[in-house]
């Protein structure tokens, strides 16, 4: 079929089930809503199929399919068209979001029967679906910087869907104001692109990219690429601005496993492998990101490991996956951050969902202190999770080992690699296989500690078989990105994935030092893997085996531990550095600013504007006899003017 | 008018003619009214005064000019004198511009035989006629009398609303005949039926050639509404002497009632010559043109003079014949027909004539074209 | 007729000789009359009738036009004032009437009460 | 002086007479009869400038029924208790009456300073024919060049004669509501 019809149903589907949906807004049939919202999205997803399908026809060096509308703004040489690309890298990501969102719709139907405003809610799903195609279409900066903004839109709106609760909806703003810090970034990382490349079009910033290595910290490509970072942080959760996301699983759990795991978090990721070209030629930035990422990745997961809401540990989880695609893309893995971010959409929506399987079960209830041994309530939930808590932990043949062990090894054998970022690295998959652990054991092992009025239950068909999917998902997820080393032993198998993503990755500039042998990276896979597996046994003792030793260890650590808990009063700081501060700030300028000089002035203008209103009015008396009369001094005055020339 | 001094003199001495005879004509028609009215009720009218009661004409005047002259006290007096003198101006206007004979050649003058020719005829003669709504009003609302302002708001609106149709008929005519002009549509309507369609002659000799077989509708709405126009049976709404004592002229007696008799004789002596200029060849002898009436006088008298004055007389009398027949329908009706209920004098006038005359005027506008258009 | 006499010891032309002027002029003061009544009477009736008087003072001075420039469209316009006018009228003794079903009296003023 | 001069000015006469008497008279009635005499001069004037069609029409239409009408409606209300005849305030009518003479002199001064300009002689070929022909003419002219207006303006006279009767026949007029 055309690509410009395929191209239109892909976007413009969801937007129709937004416009449906939107208008029926009132209506509380669960079947019907979720039904339109479900089929909207799964259509869109059968037309990225057959586009990707198209695209995999083509020949590797140009897949690529441009799909322009109509010239959007055209200022000066600022040109900027309303078109959207499917090529190897979007390919990916509208599958991503239309399968994975679809399913998720799937299992929101049966999640949110009990809703009033499911209407309202399916709503803002399928306009998040939209933004979120606009973001990973658009062929420039600014068509991606609507979607950027649109779903930051979309999450507010739906951290906040129960807005009824204060801090819910306080969760949304503190969603929404931060990403705001982030998004002004990322303007001015435009507006500097734009300034020395005078083109916003991926492909021409591309073309356009230095061929060497910018070395000082003031150039114009490392301060753009930094201020888009710092916008990725804010979009993707990153230290600094990666507060919002723990306060997000306010917001129903399937949208946070859209939302605040699979897709759009994954934004940051997404463009900055859009622009690797650029970023690969700024190694200060590339430095900067790969820090922040390591940092975050150990941060978070240390937090995780304290967290009792479910949601909390997964959210934390999240955050410190980022880290290792943001971790990815600083040294230079782009292939292995995007192969991450697929792997983690599949298996982190696996676990949100599980999560979301559970808290139905259990009424509502996330605090894994009040659950336990649910594993022979819901079984199939169970098993799923296992598969995906098998994955995030890293274990072989698992989808999270490859993408993980690849961002690793990376992270130490490229150019812009370095031990202690594989330290970080390792030390973060350690952890991760800790907290998920306890996670683990705390929700479905062990003996139950379920309170006596609730009872626990298997979820329906609807919500099983989206786990079931993306069980299988994050189970052979993984297999087309086999590293080579392993490859060759099993009869040369080829990493598809790299091959997959050359065309668009940049080689990175300076050449490595040395050749690393595939010995070095069996040990380093066997290190990680081994590290993740033994704290995954620690855990399980700890959980499981011996309740209660947990918290020994917890009173041992002391004020560490505290710290830990209280997420190193981060929330804390920021209110007593920047909020506050501001807040105050901005109070006096209402009050000296507005109050006393701009509205008085105003009122002025508006006082002399009535009194000579009431002026002229006063010669409106409804006599018709008098508006004669001045009708007639008219004609006077303009006769005598006429006579008098 | 003319330039020379003997032309004017004449003309004016003919305005003056006119006028007395149309007043002079108003008693003779009481007394026929009388008598008429006497004879169709089977009973002897006014027979004591003179042969045939003749003189009781002049008894009459002389009572209306001898009554006591009062005015009432609620009156308005202005208007209450001023009305009726003022009734008599659309009567005497409107029947000086009808033609009452073929013209007079006398040497190297020619004198119309009316008051003045005037070009566009029928409107003129409208729109004096139309002005008789203001003499009932003035008399209706300066006698400062119920019964009168309702006899005069209703005669009023009456005059106002049968206008319409009265014009409206009339405008078959004016196509027909392509001109305002009386004396020219009497010169169209001479000698025997003959008429041009698709560019061809159609001629008989056994119709003469009169409005009234080319628009019998018309002819029929006209005198209807002519009717309604002079306040006469069947249409006296506004002297209904049931509900309103004698309407607009309830306070009036005396010499000023004769006057509004003499207005209301003059309308019909109007309406009459109309009818009869329009739909009877006016003063035209049947199935004879003015040509050949000359000739005939010229067999007898040589000088041309002589034979175009009695052409001329000839004509004026058969204009009287065609007069009094129709004067004689007036009285005739009068006391045949029944008065109408108010509605349904305006449901006739609104719903019945004014459609009737709109169709007409459509239709002949629509024959006239296709006739006169040789294909 | 003295007026004429008056005149008549000033210039003898301006009286005989009757051209487009005079009755522009006529117009003009017969325009002014009607405006002053509409502009110093209270009665709404005969505001509408000083409205027909501004009207029929155009009116003349249409046709004068149309006869000293030989022209017919100014008689033309004419018949359309006339409608309009006859239009006119109809609808404002129509409000009158209202106006003097209310307050027995259809004085200007109480046309006040419209003003929105 | 001649006959037309002689008619002219006394119609004219007539006309300004009867037409200041409208504006001066108190009595409603009496300035509607004033009205219709200066019709009936204006239409004489018409008749004097050859517009013998015209000079009919405006018989017919103004002296016939619209004036009849006003004064049906003047008798109908028959206003025993003549309302204040002049608009108060004498500052306002000082101003009214000033605007009207200035405007009179306006005018009056304009033409007649423009008589060459207007004067030129007319040649006597459509209007000058009388009657008949002339109003063929103006038939004509009325069907051809100015048919549109002639057709807006019927659709005027339909669309006023309803409402002219759905606003007469509103119970208390237009200030029902209240």
């Amino acid at each position: 079929m055309n690509h410009t019809i395929l191209m239109s149903i892909l976007i413009l589907s969801p937007f129709i089930g937004f416009l449906i949906n939107g208008f029926r807004y009132k209506k509380h049939n669960y079947m019907v809503a979720g039904s339109i919202a479900t089929a909207a999205v799964f259509i869109s997803f059968i037309s990225a199929v057959l586009l990707v399908a198209d695209v995999l026809g083509m020949p590797a060096e140009n897949r690529r399919i441009l799909v322009s509308f109509f010239e959007w703004v055209g200022v000066g040489n600022l040109k900027v068209d309303a078109a959207f690309v499917v090529d190897q890298i979007s390919a990916i990501m509208i599958l991503i979001i239309t399968g994975v969102g679809s399913l998720i719709h799937l299992f929101s139907i049966s999640y949110m029967h009990h809703d009033k405003g499911v209407a309202k809610y399916f709503a803002y799903l399928n306009l998040f679906i939209f933004n979120m195609l606009l973001l990973v279409l658009g062929s420039n900066l600014l068509v991606m910087f609507v979607g950027w903004e649109g779903v930051g839109l979309c999450s507010y709106l739906l951290i906040g869907f129960w807005f009824t609760d204060k801090e819910k909806a306080a969760a949304g703003m503190k969603a929404f104001i931060t990403n705001r810090v982030g998004d002004a970034a990322f303007l001015l990382g435009m507006f500097i692109l734009f300034l020395t490349f005078g083109t916003l079009n991926f492909a021409e910033l591309n073309a356009l990219a230095p061929t060497t290595a910018e070395a000082s910290w003031l150039g114009a490509v490392t301060l753009g690429t930094l201020f888009l970072f710092i916008g990725a942080t804010g979009k993707s959760a990153q230290i600094p601005l990666y507060v919002w996301l723990p306060d997000a699983m306010a917001g129903p759990t399937p949208v946070s496993a859209l939302i605040h795991a699979a897709t759009m978090v994954t934004a940051g990721v997404y463009m900055i492998v859009r622009l690797n070209p650029l970023f690969v030629m700024a190694p200060n930035t590339m430095a900067v990101i790969a820090i922040i990422g390591a940092a975050t990745a150990v941060m978070a997961a240390t937090i995780g490991m304290t967290q009792w809401d479910i949601k909390k540990v997964l959210a934390y989880s999240t955050v410190s996956q980022l880290g290792y695609m943001f971790l990815a893309c600083g040294v230079g893995a782009f292939g292995a951050a995007m192969f991450h971010l697929m792997t983690h959409a599949f298996f982190k929506a696996l676990m949100f969902l599980g999560s979301g399987s559970v808290i139905h079960a259990m009424h509502e209830e996330q605090d894994i202190r009040k659950m336990g041994g649910l594993k022979k309530y819901m079984p199939i939930t169970h098993f799923t999770f296992v598969l995906g808590w098998l994955a995030i932990i890293g274990m072989p043949p698992f989808a999270g080992f490859f993408s993980k062990d690849e961002i690793l090894w990376q992270s130490f054998s490229s150019p812009y690699g370095h031990p202690a970022l594989w330290a970080a690295g390792a030390l973060g998959a350690t952890l991760t296989a800790f907290y998920m652990t306890r996670l683990m054991a705390l929700t479905f092992w062990g003996q139950s500690r379920v309170p006596k009025n609730t009872h626990p239950h298997e979820s329906d068909a609807m919500m099983t078989i989206p786990l079931i999917v993306l069980g299988i998902l994050s189970v052979i997820g993984g297999w087309i990105g086999i590293p080579h080393v392993i490859g060759e032993v099993f009869g040369d198998i080829p990493n598809v994935w790299e091959h997959w993503l050359h065309p668009l990755i940049r080689e990175i500039p300076i050449q490595s030092e040395g050749h690393h042998d595939a010995s070095l990276e069996w040990t380093f896979m066997a290190i990680s893997v081994g590290l993740a597996a033994v704290s995954a046994i620690v855990a399980f003792q700890m959980y499981v085996r011996k309740p209660g030793s947990s918290e020994k260890v917890a009173d041992a650590l002391g004020p560490v531990y505290k710290a830990i808990y209280h997420k190193y009063f981060v929330d804390e700081a920021y209110f007593g550095v920047i909020i506050n501060p501001l807040v105050r700030f901005s109070r006096n300028l209402w009050f000296y600013v507005d109050v006393n000089f701009i509205d008085k002035c105003t009122y002025w203008v508006s006082d002399v504007v009535k009194g000579g209103g009431s002026l002229v009015r006063s010669m409106q008396t409804g006599n018709m006899q008098q508006y004669a009369m001045y009708i007639g001094i008219g004609l006077v005055f303009v006769l005598s003017i006429l006579l008098m020339r | 008018m003319g330039s020379d001094a003997f032309e004017i003199t004449v003309n004016c001495i003919k305005l003056v003619l006119v006028f007395l005879l149309m007043v002079q004509a108003v008693p003779i028609l009481v007394w026929l009214e009388r008598r008429g009215s006497g004879f169709i009720q089977n009973r002897f009218g006014p027979n004591r005064v003179g042969p045939l009661g003749l003189m009781q004409l002049l008894a009459d005047a002389v009572k209306f000019l001898t009554k006591e002259e009062f005015s009432p006290k609620a009156a308005t007096k202005l208007l209450f004198y001023a009305a009726p003198v003022f009734a008599l101006i659309p009567g005497t206007l409107g029947f000086a511009a009808i033609p009452l004979g073929s013209p007079l050649k006398w040497g190297d003058y020619t004198f119309a035989i009316q008051g003045y020719d005037i070009g566009v005829g029928i409107v003129f003669i409208l729109g004096v006629s139309s002005l008789a709504a203001y003499t009932i009003l003035m008399a209706g609302w300066g006698s400062g009398n119920k019964y009168a302002l309702m006899g005069a708001l209703r005669a009023s609106a009456q005059t106002i609303s049968y206008e319409l149709a009265l014009g409206l008929s009339i405008v078959g005519i004016i196509m027909m005949y392509g001109t305002f002009n009386l004396s020219e549509m009497i010169a169209a309507q001479q000698g025997t039926m003959h008429f041009q369609a698709f560019g061809n002659t159609i001629a008989t000799s056994w119709l003469p050639n009169w409005g009234i077989f080319y628009q019998p509708l018309a002819a029929v709405l006209f005198f209807a509404a002519t009717f309604a126009e002079s306040n006469r049976l069947p249409f006296d709404l506004a002297e209904g002497e049931a509900e309103l004592v004698a309407g607009f002229h309830t306070e009036y007696g005396g010499f000023k009632m004769l006057l509004f008799f003499i207005g209301e004789y003059g309308h019909m002596m109007v309406a009459s010559g109309l009818m009869a200029t329009f739909f009877l060849g006016g003063y035209n002898i049947p199935y004879t043109t003015t040509e050949q009436v000359y000739q005939f006088f010229l067999g007898f008298v040589e000088s041309a003079n002589a034979a175009s004055a009695l052409t001329s007389l000839a004509h004026f009398i058969m204009f009287t014949v065609k007069l009094g027949i129709f004067l004689w329908i007036f009285i005739w009706v009068r006391w045949t027909l029944p008065r109408f209920r108010y509605d349904q004098l305006m449901d006739l006038g609104w719903k019945t004539m004014l459609p009737w005359a709109l169709a007409n005027t459509i239709l002949s506008a629509l024959v006239i074209f296709a006739v006169s258009h040789s294909w | 007729m003295r007026a004429v006499k008056v005149e008549h010891m000033l210039s003898t032309d301006i009286i005989t000789h009757v051209g487009l002027n005079h009755y522009l002029v006529l117009s003009a003061l017969l325009f002014v009359t009607g405006m002053a009544g509409v502009l110093i009477r209270r009665n709404v009736i005969v505001l509408m009738m000083s409205i027909e008087l501004m009207l029929n003072a155009v009116n003349i001075s249409f046709v004068a036009f149309s006869k000293y420039l030989d022209k017919l469209d100014g008689q033309v316009l004419v018949f359309f004032v006339m409608t309009i006018a006859a239009a006119e009228a109809a609808v404002g003794l129509a409000i009158a009437v209202s106006i003097f079903k209310r307050y027995k009296e259809v004085n200007i003023r109480f046309f006040e009460h419209l003003k929105g | 002086m001649t006959a037309d001069s002689f008619l002219f000015w006394l119609l004219a006469a007539v006309t300004l007479v009867s037409g200041l008497s409208v504006v001066l008279v108190s009595n409603p009635i009496y300035s509607a009869l004033c009205l219709a005499m200066s019709m009936v001069g204006i239409s004489a004037l018409f008749a004097t400038l050859g517009a013998y069609f015209i000079a009919g029409v405006q018989m017919i239409v103004y002296a016939g029924a619209v004036l009849v009408l006003f004064v049906m409606v003047l008798m109908l209300f028959d206003l025993k208790t003549e309302l204040a005849t002049f608009s108060r305030g004498k500052i306002s009518g000082l101003i009214k009456i000033a605007t009207v003479g200035t405007l009179a002199g306006f005018l009056a001064g304009a033409f007649s300073m423009s008589i060459e300009f207007m004067e030129k002689p007319a040649t006597k070929t459509v209007v000058a024919e009388a009657g008949v022909d002339m109003s063929r003419n103006l038939g004509t002219l009325l069907f051809t060049k100015y048919i549109l207006g002639f057709e807006a303006l019927g659709i005027l006279l339909l669309v006023i004669a309803i409402g002219v009767v759905g606003l007469a026949r509103s119970k208390g007029g237009t200030h029902a509501k209240h």
